[in-house]
């Protein structure tokens, strides 16, 4: 039977630590920034995202919400769109994973994210001189001018992949299996699981109403859903909830 | 520098009148230091990456994209024509015809030569032939224009082979007659090849469920853009054509072509640009009232924003789309030359913005509800590169025209005109 | 026989025709293509076997316990171990990157002697010569080590003496030591028992204490809940972290906490919201409170009731203000579960370090994070560092071992309300050049002993207790240790030991007059003098690569 | 006329050998291996017959490819006989301590993931099915790398035209394709990079 891994993020739980950034790059082997990079063109398959209700004094609210690719089920945009396959669907896992060997860098697949979850290498990673004997053995390192993403640390798949066949086993055990960000999470805010299996945890987590997924309406069933309690979050950050968005309430 | 001057004589068609060698090269210079920049600007891209553009992450495509939409809407003109003489027998478009050709060929080598620098691994890019995905618009592109692209060289070999002094080879004048025989055929693959690119080229945003700016329901397989791009371009070819011969008259100061040539040039493309509006209209129309509140967005989303405001949606539609249209078909102005120009310079323009629009506003625009409108500069790298890819547009052109008969067939033109 | 250009021509367009039917055309595209998949100035992993060690961090005093994962014998990740009885396997964002700092650009692997570089012989040379001129002057900034007692030795013996470093979440209890006469480092707050926490601009969900303590209690009893089990109320001028995830925020004008804790005092004792008991109410009135925070005295009212709607109690200070403190007694959170409490049975009382060093002619300093130090013009300071970062200033800057590659033990983190010890491997060997205090100070004095003995005391002091549980692969009672080398073993391999949770009498506190603001402990706030800390390269993901965190004041990359 | 085709061809043919026998050489550049060892020797002399005596696959999967000394000095505390290369490997690797550096053959690029585990323990394959009889080594096999991408030359197999090849001879990705299609194996990218 074929997973299909995805994650309930909680974000009341999410205190904007950033913990998740930096394991998911130690983890992928993501180079620090180059001295040029900013925001819009460091490479954070992780990205932590700040929500402000646009208030100003003592009624300000803040909240932070990750951002990760969305492992889109239907319809997956970047899928599609890719002229050479170099993303495609894992049918074993559900992971939409970014080859960037196959890459050509043509970044038709950022356009298509609605999410803004790929990342373009615009540098050739560099480490000070050394560092790079500290880079994880299960992941290659990129090179500029392709296109990567989360493919949900797919390293500690093949690991655990590799551990239950030296065991004999035909499936992994779900605890080898974890990914980065959702083991660094301090407050435990990121759930993590096979949506396929309806008893899995986070199959029960993403069926509560206070579960919403970004841009569902667009239809491409992304496997990451988040929760929260708070109305203002809710509003802000889901489309569906209520139509109480406007534009001015802009991203601080 | 005599002898320079001669070499040049030697190479020019018989009869015809040319500036001299030393005032071509007047008017070549500046050209090609731009296009030495533009290299230069490519060179730095390819030896140190995209960083020097300021593209990024958020937009991931910039200047070279709605750059390429462009130029390729514009070299339409070539197909279009071709279209028109070979198959649909108008030979009073003959005129132009090589003319068109030499346009199709910089638009689509130029459009190719930008592309390669746009992608971040171009050794990598024939992947794309190897690996295909079918269901990719980038695929159907890449292989309607590469092809498209050597059918346009096929049909650029035979007018370069009717130079003065590579006629002189028996060979060669043996193997352009031949080909001639090819060249309706030609006109026809590459008006069917043209046909598709021009219109994946509006599907390749048409897709973009993730961006509902852009995203469009559509007919069959394709996207409303898609078929709305090949009408924009069709539209846009005979305008864009007829603005460079007119450009060309103008430098030369003769008269290449006869007036009725332009008559039918601007009806055609007046015709087809009001046929454009109202399918565009349409279209709108529906996009914004099923297409994006299906999934979650409003007109509130995409026009709130200043610059690109609706604003925009209007100057796209009236003034560069129904106004060219009526200067272009209604006889009373385009019976004069000044309205007809007017017209074609308004229609390109529409074309221009609407591809500016689809390119850059559809990145600019938040998908997610609590992010912000972007903005992106484009850097001069950027600049020159694009800069550089029009001085070669316009090198070609001037050598073709100097050196090639570009205007052989025409009729009635004063071949006593002293002036380059 | 002659060739013509005709010849040339067709026999050129021969072999154009003939490779396309060979390999090259078609085999260079495609090596070309692999070449750039693995471009030679890309660096690629190491590979060799992988294994997994459990060790404890050392960057800071909170002694999280993580997992390396080694390859080909370096360390390539880092992650929580979950069955840490403190940190529940989180760890902060820095630990993740942590195994990249050894080699940051600005790893310290010389003597340096006022910017030039020099020889270990040189140092210990200038060393002895300092000592011999005037007194000697050892700061700590982990106090409570193996090693800490190995330094204190040196100075005792070398008539010198020894002084601590007490960091923030230290300092804040630093108050209640001095007027109960025990050792801060035997007090911590009872955060697990608490059910209302008001925090003084404290970051307790940024960064405060240990990692992982507090976040996930907060995840647990808190996050996202309108009527929380626990209950955090910040106080603090701006939308911090904290604040932004807070039960309750109240926003105050800056520098006006102590006001307020006295505006709070006042409420509580009149309005009877607290026991009676012999602490004298503020000198200063509401009013005052009102005017310096910014608040009407609703609010402040408001707050002083739902503070104590649910107890226990306890307020929280970032520095060593003692206004808060006294809140604390006010609140009747001194002593009592789910307040401060007593961890620990020491009597040794650390002496802080003075900010300024008169009458020494030798200071050394243990420290392996850079902070800002002003000596007097005549001594000569001498400070270990691993990085050359922040306020480096010193005479010798000598270069320590980084991150795990030495070996130490890790006493109990501030503010904890138990006692733990635990003990950092040396997964990686010391590099050459790179040297411990004690190791320096060995050289001169060959009686002291080295770290791996005073820790086998440690070990042998806990042994023979039989208190406490360690928390290993398996949880395991101290009492069921066969010898002192098996629970030696456990704890070099990751485990940590944590003391029976005390329920000590409550002690009475000695507070008898509310404190003036202006206390002699602000003096020794170094917090204003810290810089920052020299960051592993990754952590531009937060500051850079993200608008999630402002930029360090300067940039160490 | 026929000059013409005459010419045409011997550019023709120029072109074919140039290509087909000269390109190769041309393409690979031959490296040394640090020591010479050879299978066929170590099985009859030491009746380690078997893969798994010296490439240990662990049990938590890891396999540890070419033995590092530690499964060496188990045999050779000290020299055993009088070949030159084992005295270099006991004088030069195994008392100092250093891992020779030898050159793989079969080494896949970073980007590749490869089990062992999956491919022995689960799928059951013999280990000759893809390195084929190297295992029966007794002379040196020249290691050839691709100049231009690093590779070895046994990843596109020593047939520069692929054409006919025993098994174990190319280990290129369509190599891993056509024996998963074969098996019915489906695996996504995924399956084979990382």
């Amino acid at each position: 039977m074929s997973a299909r891994y995805g994650m309930v993020i909680d974000l009341d739980r999410c205190t904007g630590c950033g913990a998740c950034m930096v394991a998911c790059a130690a983890e992928n082997n993501v180079p620090p920034a180059h001295s040029r990079a900013t925001a819009r063109t460091g490479i954070t398959p992780m990205l932590v995202r700040r929500l402000s209700n646009g208030t100003p004094g003592a009624d300000a609210r803040e909240a932070f919400i990750p951002i990760t690719c969305m492992q889109c089920g239907h319809e997956t945009p970047c899928v599609s769109v890719c002229p050479q396959q170099a993303v495609e669907v894992d049918k074993a896992t559900g992971i939409v994973l970014q080859m960037p060997q196959r890459c050509l860098g043509c970044r038709y697949c950022m356009t298509a994210c609605p999410y803004h979850a790929r990342y373009f290498n615009w540098w050739d990673p560099q480490w000070p001189p050394g560092m790079e004997q500290t880079l994880n053995p299960g992941v290659s390192v990129r090179m500029r001018g392709v296109v990567e993403k989360c493919n949900l640390c797919h390293a500690r798949y093949h690991a655990a992949t590799e551990k239950a066949a030296g065991a004999g086993e035909t499936q992994i055990d779900p605890l080898d299996y974890v990914p980065a960000c959702v083991e660094a999470c301090p407050t435990v805010a990121i759930l993590f699981g096979d949506l396929a299996d309806p008893s899995d945890p986070v199959s029960i987590a993403a069926d509560s109403p206070d579960c919403f997924r970004l841009l569902a309406q667009i239809g491409t069933d992304p496997k990451i859903h988040y929760k929260t309690t708070q109305d203002w979050i809710r509003a802000l950050a889901d489309r569906n909830s209520l139509r109480s968005h406007s534009p001015e309430a802009q991203h601080v | 520098m005599s002898e320079i001057a001669l070499l040049d004589r030697r190479w020019i068609t018989r009869g015809v009148q040319r500036a001299s060698a030393g005032r071509f090269a007047l008017w070549l210079a500046p050209w090609f230091v731009l296009l030495f920049l533009g290299a230069y600007a490519a060179g730095l891209c390819f030896f140190y990456g995209l960083n020097q553009t300021n593209m990024d992450n958020r937009f991931a495509f910039g200047l070279w994209i709605f750059a390429d939409l462009s130029i390729i809407a514009m070299g339409a003109g070539a197909f279009f024509t071709g279209f028109l003489v070979y198959i649909l027998k108008q030979q009073d478009l003959k005129p132009v015809l090589n003319s068109a050709v030499v346009v199709g060929f910089i638009c689509y080598s130029g459009a190719v030569a930008v592309l390669m620098v746009d992608v971040g691994q171009p050794l990598r890019a024939w992947f794309t032939f190897w690996y295909p995905n079918t269901h990719s618009m980038l695929t159907e592109v890449t292989f309607c224009i590469s092809c498209y692209l050597l059918v346009l060289i096929l049909e650029y070999i035979p007018l370069l082979l009717k130079n003065r002094q590579l006629r002189k080879i028996p060979a060669f004048l043996v193997f352009e007659h031949q080909f001639h025989k090819l060249v309706p055929g030609l006109a026809g693959v590459g008006a069917f090849l043209s046909f598709f690119h021009q219109g994946s080229l509006g599907g390749l945003y048409g897709v973009l469920r993730g961006r509902p700016f852009a995203y469009r329901q559509g007919l069959a397989i394709w996207p409303s853009t898609f078929f709305l791009f090949i009408l924009s371009a069709l539209a846009v070819g005979p305008s864009f054509l007829m603005l460079v011969v007119a450009t060309a008259e103008k430098v030369t100061g003769k008269q290449l072509v006869q007036n009725s040539v332009y008559r039918k040039l601007g009806f055609i493309s007046g015709v087809l640009l009001a046929l454009y509006v109202a399918a565009k209209a349409i279209d709108t129309y529906i996009w914004l009232n099923i297409t994006s509140p299906a999934v979650g967005f409003g007109p509130r989303d995409f026009y709130s924003y200043w610059p690109l405001s609706s604003l925009f949606l209007f100057i796209a539609t009236v003034p560069l789309g129904l106004l060219p249209a009526i200067l272009m078909i209604v006889p009373v102005t385009a019976r004069k030359r000044g309205c007809l120009l007017c017209g074609a310079v308004l229609a390109s323009g529409g074309v221009l913005l609407n591809r500016f629009v689809m390119t850059v506003q559809t990145l600019a625009l938040p998908t997610l509800s609590f992010d912000s409108f972007l903005k992106y500069t484009p850097s001069w790298q950027e600049v020159a590169t694009f800069g550089g890819v029009i001085a070669y547009g316009v090198i070609v052109y001037s050598l073709s025209y100097r050196y090639l008969p570009l205007f052989a067939a025409r009729k009635g033109a004063d071949p006593n005109a002293s002036q380059d | 026989m002659t060739f013509s250009r005709r010849d040339l021509f067709i026999g050129g367009a021969g072999i154009a025709a003939g490779i396309a039917f060979t390999p090259v055309p078609w085999k260079l595209l495609g090596d070309v293509s692999i070449w750039t998949q693995n471009w030679p100035w890309i660096p690629q992993p190491s590979r060799g076997p992988v294994e997994s060690k459990r060790s404890v961090c050392t960057l800071c005093a909170a002694g999280c316990g993580i997992r390396v994962r080694m390859a080909a014998g370096w360390p390539v990740g880092i992650s929580g171990v979950a069955t840490n009885p403190i940190t529940k396997g989180a760890l902060c964002p820095l630990a993740f990157a942590a195994q990249q700092l050894n080699f940051h650009p600005q790893r310290l692997r010389a003597v340096r002697h006022r910017g030039r570089t020099a020889s270990w012989n040189d140092a210990q040379a200038a060393f002895q010569k300092a000592c011999q001129d005037g007194p000697l002057l050892i700061v700590d900034s982990r106090p409570g080590r193996a090693a800490s007692s190995i330094l204190q030795a040196f100075a005792a013996t070398h008539s010198g003496d020894y002084r601590v470093l007490l960091g923030q979440d230290s300092q804040a209890l630093a108050p209640y030591a001095a007027w109960n006469g025990v050792a801060t480092s035997a007090l911590g707050y009872d955060l697990e028992n608490a059910r209302t926490i008001v925090s003084f601009g404290v970051s307790l969900l940024d960064g405060w204490g240990t990692p992982g303590r507090f976040t996930r209690l907060w995840s647990e009893k808190a996050a996202g809940r309108s009527d929380p089990e626990l209950r955090l109320m910040q106080i603090e001028p701006s939308l911090s972290r904290t604040a932004a995830r807070a039960w309750r925020w109240t926003a105050i004008r800056p520098g006006s906490d102590a006001a307020l804790a006295a505006g709070l005092a006042h409420v509580l004792i009149e309005e009877h919201l607290v026991n009676p008991h012999q602490l004298v109410p503020p000198q200063t009135s509401l009013i005052d409170a009102v005017a310096q925070t910014g608040l009407s005295a609703e609010t402040i009212r408001a707050l002083a009731h739902t503070m104590v709607q649910r107890r226990p109690v306890v307020a929280l200070a970032c520095g060593s203000d003692p206004t808060i403190a006294a809140l604390n007694v006010v609140l009747g959170a001194v002593g009592t579960s789910g307040g401060v409490v007593l961890r620990s049975n020491s009597r040794v009382l650390e002496i802080p370090v003075e900010p300024s060093t008169k009458g020494y002619s030798a200071v050394l300093l243990d420290d392996t994070i850079p902070w800002g130090f002003d000596p007097q013009p005549n001594a000569e300071v001498f400070r270990f560092a691993a990085w050359d970062g922040g306020g480096n200033q010193g005479d010798w800057l000598l270069p320590a071992p980084g991150f795990l590659e030495a070996l130490t033990d890790v006493p109990a983190a501030p503010a904890l309300n138990a006692e733990t010890y635990s003990i950092a491997q040396n997964l990686l060997p010391q590099p050459e050049q790179v040297k411990t205090p004690v190791q320096f100070l060995a050289q001169i004095d060959s009686t002291l002993p080295p770290v791996e003995k005073a820790i086998q005391a440690r070990c042998q002091e806990i042994f023979h207790a039989k208190r406490g549980v360690v928390f290993g692969e398996q949880v395991v009672a101290v009492a069921n240790f066969e010898s002192t080398a098996k629970l030696e073993e456990q704890l070099r391999n990751g485990a940590v030991w944590v003391g029976e949770p005390r329920h000590p009498a409550p002690w009475k506190c000695a507070l008898q007059q509310w404190p003036s603001a202006t206390s002699p402990w602000h003096s020794a706030d170094w917090s204003a003098a810290w810089d920052p800390v020299v960051l592993p390269p990754l952590a531009t993901k937060l500051y850079q690569e993200s608008d999630l965190r402002e930029a360090p004041a300067r940039s160490n990359t | 006329m026929r000059r013409n085709g005459l010419v045409f061809l011997v550019g023709f043919s120029i072109a074919l050998i140039a290509g087909w026998a000269v390109f190769p050489r041309v393409l690979y550049v031959s490296r040394q291996q640090p020591l010479d060892f050879f299978h066929k020797t170590h099985a009859e002399k030491s009746g380690l017959t078997t893969c798994d005596s010296c490439h240990v696959l662990g049990s938590d999967g890891q396999f540890t490819g070419i033995p590092r000394n530690d499964i060496c000095t188990a045999c050779h505390t000290d020299k055993l006989g009088t070949s030159p290369s084992e005295a270099l490997l006991v004088d030069n690797y195994l008392k100092q301590s250093r891992q020779p550096q030898w050159l793989i053959y079969s080494q896949q690029p970073a980007n590749v993931w490869f089990s062992h585990a999956i491919h022995t323990k689960r799928a059951g394959l013999s280990c000759a099915a893809c390195h084929g009889n190297y295992g029966e080594s007794d002379q040196r096999k020249i290691y050839q790398q691709n100049r231009i991408t690093g590779y070895s030359r046994d990843i596109w197999g020593h047939s520069i035209s692929r054409l006919r090849r025993l098994p174990g001879d190319g280990m290129k990705m369509t190599d891993c394709e056509n024996c998963h299609r074969r098996r019915h194996v489906e695996v996504g990218c995924l399956g084979c990079h990382q």
